[in-house]
C-alpha cells in the first residue's frame, strides 16, 4: 500500500524535491511555476494524441484508414502538422484591425490554459485551490466568447463575422444549462471548491464510489453538462459556428499558419477542460470507480476518464450531423434549460429527503417524467420531431 | 504598502473617467458604459472598504458588491434593450440626434 | 504602494481611459473589458474572490458581449470624436472637478491612512450562508428585480411593432 | 422518446469503428502509392503517338496532317511538318512531323483529336503520374516523350489496338495489292510499247498513288 502511495504522490514528491534547491523566499513561485510548465506540456501532449486519435477514429467510423504515414501507425501525424503550422506564412487581411487579429488567438489559448488552475489532476494535484473553484471555471470560460468575438470582427470577413456572431449566441445560450447543471452538485457538495468537491466524492459504500454521477440527478447532470460542454466548444453536433457548407470555416477563416494552430489549441484545450469539469463535478475527479482499484494512481485514473470523455466526443462528432441556428436556440432554451431547473428541484430534494428507495424513486421520476415529456414536446420550427420526409429525393 | 487612500483614489479616478465619458461620448452605448464604469468604481470603494474596514468577517461591503453589480448587469441589459428600441425608433443612436422631447 | 497593485490600477486605468476615448466603438468595448477584468483582478487582490470572479462573469462574459451585440445589431458609430469643442471641454471640466472634489475628500477624512487588517475568513460558504440569513430580503428583491429586468429587457427590445410576438 | 434516433446512429458508427478492424473489405481505401486500382480499358489521360517497330523515329505513323492541331479545342498541340517525306504505316511516303508538342496542363483530355486522326496515329494514355518541378516545360510533352510503341498501345487498350491493327494491315494489304496492281501495270506496259523508256514509268507510279 505505501509504494501505491508513493507512485501516487510522485509528482507531488518530485514537486517538492525540485522546488527545495530554490531559496526559501522563491519557493511558492518555482513551484506555480513547475506547475504551470506540467500542466501546459501535459496538456499540450494530451492535446496532440487526442487529435491523433480524433483522426483516427473518425476514420475508422467512416470506413476509411486514417493518417498513416508519418511514423509507425501514422503516429507522427501531430508533430507533422505542427511543424506545417509553424513553418507556413501568416496571411493577416490588408483591412484587418492588426492588434486585435493578433491578440484574439492568444486569448483564447490562455483562457484555456487558465481553466487547468482549477483543475485536480490527482490527489493532492490540484495547481491552486480556490474557495470558489467551480465559479472560476465559468468566469474564465466567459472569457472565450470574448476571443470569438475578436477573431470574428477583426478579420473583417463576412464570414467570420457571422461565425463570431452565432459562436457567442450559441456559447451564450448554453453557458446558463451548463452553470445549472453544475450549481446542481455544489448544491449537494456545499462548496464551490473543486478539491473538496473531488474528496467528497472519494468514499466508498462497499465497493461502490459515492460519485455523484451515480444519484438520479447526478445522471442528469452529467448528461446535460456534458450536452452544454459540446456545445461551448463547439464541437460537432453543435459546430455550426464554423460550418463549412454555409460560411467556410466561421471566425477563424481568416488566420493560418500558427495562429490558425493556436485556435484548434484553444478549441481542444476547452473541450478537455470542460471534460476535466466534468469529471470533477459528477465522475468522481480522480477517485477510482471500485474501492478495489485504489492501488493504481490517482492521476492515471483522472486521465482514464479523461481520455474516454474525449473518445465520446469523437464518437459524437462521427455520429450526429450539425443542427440548424433555430434548433439549436429552441434545444438549449426549450429543452435544456427547464431540465436543468427541473434537476435542480429534483436535486434539492435528494439533498433533504432520508436516504432510501423512495428517494431514488422520486427523484427519478422527477427527471424521467419531464425528459419525456420535453422530448415529446420539443418543436423544431412548428414540427414536431419526426422521422424525416424527403419531399424530392424519394 | 498599499493603504485605502490608494484604492479610494483609483476607484476616484475610474468615477471621473467614467463621467467624463458619459458626458462627453454621443453614442448611447457608450453613455452606458460610462454609466457601467461608475458603478464599478462604486464597487472597488465598497470592497477597499470592506477589506480595510475593522470587520471584515461581517461581510458587509462584499454583500452590497454582489448585489451592486446584480443590479448593475440588469441596468446593462435594460438600458441595451432600450437602446435597440431606440435605434428602431429612430435609426441611431447618437443621443445628440434624440430630439423628439426638446418641444 | 505594492507592484501589483501598481500594474493592476495602470493596466485598469489604461482600459478604462481608452474604452472612453477611442474612436472605433469596438475598440471601446473591448478595452473596457480589460478594464473591467482589471478591477476583478484587484478584488481578488483584496480577498473578495467571490466578488472578483462574479465581476468576470457578469462583465466580462455578459455585459460586455451584451454591449457588443448591441453595436452590431444597431450598426453604431460616433462622429469623430472632437476634443476641443465646448461639449467636450465642458465634461472634462466637470469630471475634473468632480475627481479634485473626490480626492480633496479622501485625504481630508483620514481614513486613507488604514492598513491592511488579517485576512478574514469571508469565504464563499460563509457569503451563502449570509446571502439565505441576514440578507434573504434583498436577495428576493434582486431576484424579483432580475426577473422584471429579464422581461423587460425582452419587451423593450422586441419594440411594439412586431405583433407576431 | 428523444435520443432514441441518437443512440441508433452511435451504435451504427460503433459498428462500423469496430468493423473496420475485423472486415478488411469495410475499409475500401486504396493505399495509393504502394498499391493501386487496375484502370478499366477505356480510361484515358492524355494523347501520346503510336510507332510502329523498333525505332520510334520511323516508324512513326503521324504523317503531320495537323487535323488534331485544327481540331484540338484548348490548341494544346503544337506541329511542325517536316519538309522530306519517309513512308508511313500503310508504306506511303508522307510528311513526318518535325516537332510535335502537347502541352498536358492545357490539355483537357477530350480525345477529339483520337476522333478526328485519319491515321490511327494519336490515341489516349492512361500514365497519369505526370508531375514535374518545371510548371511550364516540365508538362510540355515534346515528339520523343510523345512517343509510345504499338505493343504499350496494345498493353493498355488491347480491343482497340488490335481492331486498329486490323484495319492498318487491310489498308497496307489493300496498299499492296495496288502496288503490284501498278507495277503489273507498268510492266505491261513497259512490255507492250516498246518505245516507253522505263525511267519514265517509275516516277509516275508515286504520283498516281499519291493522288488515289
Amino acid at each position: 500500500m505505501t509504494r501505491a502511495v508513493a507512485v501516487d504522490q510522485m509528482f507531488v514528491t518530485l514537486n517538492h524535491a525540485l522546488v527545495a534547491y530554490v531559496p526559501a523566499v522563491w519557493r511558492p513561485l518555482a513551484s506555480a511555476v513547475l506547475g504551470v510548465v506540467t500542466v501546459m506540456v501535459v496538456f499540450l501532449t494530451l492535446f496532440a494524441l487526442t487529435v491523433l486519435l480524433e483522426r483516427k477514429g473518425l476514420g475508422r467510423m467512416q470506413n476509411r484508414y486514417g493518417p498513416n504515414r508519418v511514423g509507425p501507425w501514422g503516429i507522427l501525424q501531430p508533430v507533422a502538422d505542427g511543424i506545417k503550422a509553424i513553418i507556413k506564412e501568416d496571411v493577416v487581411p490588408q483591412s484587418a484591425d492588426h492588434a486585435v487579429h493578433f491578440l484574439a488567438p492568444v486569448l483564447i489559448v490562455v483562457a484555456a490554459f487558465l481553466n487547468y488552475a482549477v483543475i485536480p489532476v490527482g490527489r493532492g494535484m490540484a495547481l491552486t485551490d480556490l474557495n470558489a473553484g467551480v465559479l472560476f471555471f465559468f468566469a474564465i470560460s466567459s472569457m472565450v466568447e470574448l476571443g470569438v468575438f475578436m477573431a470574428g470582427w477583426a478579420s473583417r470577413s463576412k464570414y467570420s463575422l457571422f461565425g463570431a456572431m452565432r459562436a457567442i449566441a450559441q456559447m451564450i445560450s448554453y453557458e446558463v444549462p451548463m452553470l445549472l447543471a453544475a450549481t446542481a452538485t455544489v448544491m449537494v457538495a456545499g462548496t464551490l471548491s473543486t478539491t473538496r468537491i473531488v474528496e467528497m466524492q472519494a468514499t466508498y459504500t462497499g465497493q461502490i464510489p459515492h460519485w455523484f454521477v451515480l444519484t438520479p440527478w447526478g445522471f442528469t447532470g452529467f448528461c446535460l453538462f456534458m450536452v452544454a460542454a459540446t456545445a461551448e466548444s463547439n464541437r460537432s453536433p453543435f459546430d455550426l459556428p464554423e460550418g463549412e457548407s454555409e460560411i467556410v470555416a466561421g471566425y477563424f477563416i481568416e488566420y493560418s499558419g500558427f495562429k490558425f494552430a493556436l485556435f484548434f489549441i484553444g478549441e481542444y484545450l476547452g473541450m478537455m477542460a470542460t471534460s476535466a469539469m466534468a469529471i470533477t463535478l459528477f465522475l468522481g475527479g480522480w477517485s477510482a470507480p471500485l474501492a478495489c482499484l485504489q492501488w493504481f494512481p490517482t492521476w492515471g485514473w483522472f486521465f482514464v476518464k479523461l481520455v474516454a470523455l474525449l473518445c465520446g466526443f469523437i464518437w459524437m462528432r462521427g455520429t450526429l450531423p450539425r443542427l440548424r441556428m433555430d434548433q439549436l436556440m429552441n434545444f438549449s432554451w426549450k429543452f435544456l434549460l427547464p431540465m436543468t431547473l427541473v434537476n435542480l428541484v429534483a436535486t434539492g430534494l435528494w439533498r433533504f429527503l432520508p436516504v432510501g428507495w423512495e428517494r431514488w424513486l422520486i427523484c427519478g421520476a422527477l427527471v424521467v417524467v419531464p425528459y419525456a415529456l420535453l422530448g415529446r414536446s420539443i418543436n423544431w420550427q412548428g414540427r414536431k420531431v419526426a422521422v424525416r420526409r424527403y419531399r424530392y429525393a424519394e | 504598502m498599499t493603504t485605502l487612500s490608494h484604492y479610494l483614489l483609483l476607484s476616484a479616478l475610474i468615477f471621473a473617467v467614467g463621467m467624463a465619458g458619459a458626458l462627453t461620448r454621443r453614442n448611447a452605448i457608450l453613455v452606458l458604459v460610462g454609466i457601467e464604469l461608475m458603478l464599478n468604481a462604486a464597487n472597488l470603494n465598497l470592497i477597499a472598504f470592506w477589506r480595510y474596514g475593522p470587520h471584515p468577517e461581517a461581510l458587509t461591503g462584499v454583500m452590497f458588491a454582489v448585489f451592486s453589480i446584480t443590479v448593475a448587469a440588469a441596468e446593462a441589459a435594460v438600458g441595451l434593450g432600450l437602446i435597440l428600441a431606440l435605434h428602431r425608433h429612430m435609426q441611431t443612436t447618437d443621443l445628440d440626434k434624440v430630439t423628439g422631447m426638446k418641444g | 504602494m505594492t507592484i501589483g497593485f501598481l500594474i493592476l490600477a495602470i493596466v485598469t486605468m489604461a482600459g478604462v481611459v481608452a474604452a472612453m476615448s477611442m474612436r472605433h466603438l469596438i475598440h471601446c468595448v473591448l478595452a473596457l473589458t480589460l478594464g473591467f477584468a482589471g478591477l476583478a483582478m484587484l478584488y481578488l487582490q483584496l480577498e473578495a474572490q467571490f466578488v472578483g470572479l462574479t465581476q468576470l462573469l457578469v462583465y466580462v462574459g455578459g455585459v460586455a458581449i451584451l454591449a457588443v451585440f448591441a453595436i452590431m445589431t444597431t450598426h453604431s458609430s460616433e462622429p469623430v470624436a472632437r476634443p476641443g469643442t465646448s461639449y467636450w471641454l465642458g465634461g472634462c471640466v466637470v469630471a475634473t472637478a468632480v475627481f479634485i472634489l473626490l480626492a480633496h475628500a479622501i485625504e481630508k477624512s483620514g481614513v486613507g491612512a488604514r492598513t491592511m487588517p488579517a485576512a478574514p475568513v469571508g469565504g464563499v460558504k460563509e457569503i451563502g450562508v449570509a446571502l439565505m440569513s441576514g440578507y434573504i430580503l434583498p436577495l428576493e428583491i434582486v431576484g424579483l428585480l432580475l426577473t422584471a429586468a429579464l422581461v423587460g429587457a425582452v419587451v423593450v427590445a422586441t419594440g411594439e411593432g412586431s405583433g407576431k410576438r | 422518446m428523444l435520443g432514441r434516433g441518437i443512440v441508433e446512429g452511435m451504435l451504427e458508427t460503433a459498428r462500423n469503428f469496430l468493423g473496420s478492424y475485423v472486415s478488411r473489405e469495410r475499409l475500401t481505401t486504396v493505399q495509393y502509392p504502394e498499391e493501386r486500382l487496375a484502370h478499366i480499358e477505356n480510361a484515358r489521360s492524355f494523347p501520346f503517338l503510336v510507332y510502329d517497330g523498333a525505332d520510334w523515329q520511323a516508324g512513326m505513323r503521324c504523317v503531320s496532317c495537323q487535323i488534331c492541331e485544327k481540331e484540338c479545342p484548348p490548341k494544346c498541340i503544337y506541329i511542325e511538318k517536316s519538309v522530306d517525306k519517309k513512308p508511313d504505316a500503310v508504306g506511303r511516303p508522307q510528311n513526318y512531323p518535325k516537332v510535335f508538342n502537347i502541352d498536358v496542363s492545357v490539355c483537357m483530355s477530350c480525345q477529339i483529336c483520337v476522333e478526328v486522326c485519319p491515321f490511327d496515329a494519336i490515341k489516349m494514355d492512361v500514365e497519369y503520374e505526370l508531375g514535374a518541378h518545371d510548371r511550364f516545360g516540365g508538362l510540355l510533352l515534346d515528339k520523343q516523350r510523345l512517343s509510345k510503341s504499338n505493343e504499350y498501345y496494345h498493353r493498355i487498350h488491347p480491343t482497340e489496338a488490335a481492331a486498329v491493327d486490323a484495319a492498318l494491315a487491310e489498308e497496307r494489304a489493300k496498299m499492296q495489292a495496288k502496288q503490284q496492281a501498278a507495277a503489273a501495270a507498268a510492266a505491261a506496259k513497259a512490255a507492250a510499247p516498246v518505245a516507253a523508256t522505263p525511267s519514265a514509268a517509275i516516277p509516275s507510279a508515286p504520283a498516281t498513288e499519291g493522288k488515289a
